[in-house]
């Protein structure tokens, strides 16, 4: 089980492989992984996005989304788990979060990595703003 | 020792300020930390963090904790 | 929309990876992407499975993940899907399959992959033989 | 032309062959092509497709169609 958080690009199909390759113990045994990643719009809520930047909760982030993947290896019958998760200034399509799950079958992978996301994406410490044509606004609602 | 208090985002914005100290003397719940450093009513709206953990306004709050105040969160 | 099927190594995250960059027209519009990776297991039914043969029928099979891919365009709002499967030999830890959907929002993703993956495990014309220390022998129930 | 047969996994094992043809005169279903090449009633457990698509046993197959037969799928 591994949590990040980056400020540099996150390459989300490079971080999955390589922290697949690193979990020697898993291999074999995982029949099923399920992935998701969140990547910036061009658009949100009608207006042209320019930029964005993420800030977020140092130290409470990391706790919150550890806590959030032991209670998905709680609930399903998980193998193991990453969440990579982008700070600071991003553009248009970067890359912002990537969660994964390994786990012996599909239902269990799905469900786990799904539980994961909508935790971070609802509970996680993290406040996007944006840079649009009328200037910097706070992102108000979740998507 | 002190309640350790910071501010995220939105919040931090508005207060212009992202974290400050105060004494513990008198200070019952995370809500009354709100009153005491910023002179108003706790707003709906604002989410409460102690010690790095989801709390309610009504919580307890001790010497030495960190309390946090942030807006509705947008990760992800 | 695309469909292949190989016969060589299979690299789910290269795969995902190349296929996003070449679709230029859904940069920026996508905010999720799901996918879910088979993988060839050590153990299958208690025992230890040393290699195994993927068996399809050509022409129906590629017919018939674009029928799927299609049916999840028409029930859910996607932008665009991916599905990559293995035919002929592999070994343990081998990726069998990858399937990939990009969307402005995760439930649409979600929901689409889990759906093209359910109907490619339960109806596409795929064979699997093992071969176990006891010889070889056709897998008979899907997991 | 004639109806094109083709046999696939444990079931291409079975019958020893992969792909044969069958002339189609008194023909009617993707069942009695079965019952034509292998002399036995076509088990419950045999899937069929008609021209690369999913069929039924009953359903009718036509000069120059393509059916097939196969065990359960088990891909992914």
């Amino acid at each position: 089980m591994k949590i990040r958080l980056t400020t540099g690009p996150l390459d989300p199909w490079a971080e999955v492989s390589t922290y697949q390759q690193e979990q020697a113990s898993i291999a074999g045994q995982f029949g099923a992984t399920a992935v998701f990643v969140g990547t910036m719009r061009q658009l949100n809520q009608g207006d042209a996005v320019r930029a964005m930047t993420l800030e977020h909760y140092p130290g409470m982030t990391e706790k919150y989304l550890e806590k959030v993947s032991n209670e998905a290896g709680e609930r399903w019958s998980i193998l193991d788990s990453l969440v990579v998760h982008r700070v600071g200034n991003l553009l248009p399509d970067d890359p912002i979060v990537v969660v994964a799950v390994w786990s012996a079958h599909r239902a269990d992978a799905f469900d786990a990595c799904r539980f994961i996301i909508d935790e971070l994406k609802t509970r996680a410490p993290f406040w996007k703003q944006e840079t649009t044509i009328n200037g910097r606004r706070w992102v108000e609602k979740n998507t | 020792m002190s309640i350790s208090v910071k501010y995220f985002a939105s919040i931090r914005e508005r207060l212009n300020r992202s974290e400050e100290s105060l004494a513990a003397e008198g200070i019952c719940t995370a809500g009354e930390v709100w009153v005491r450093t910023t002179g108003e009513a706790l707003p709906a709206n604002v989410l409460v963090a102690i010690n790095q953990e989801h709390a309610r306004a009504g919580d307890t709050v001790q010497d030495g904790d960190e309390v946090a105040f942030f807006p509705p969160v947008t990760g992800g």
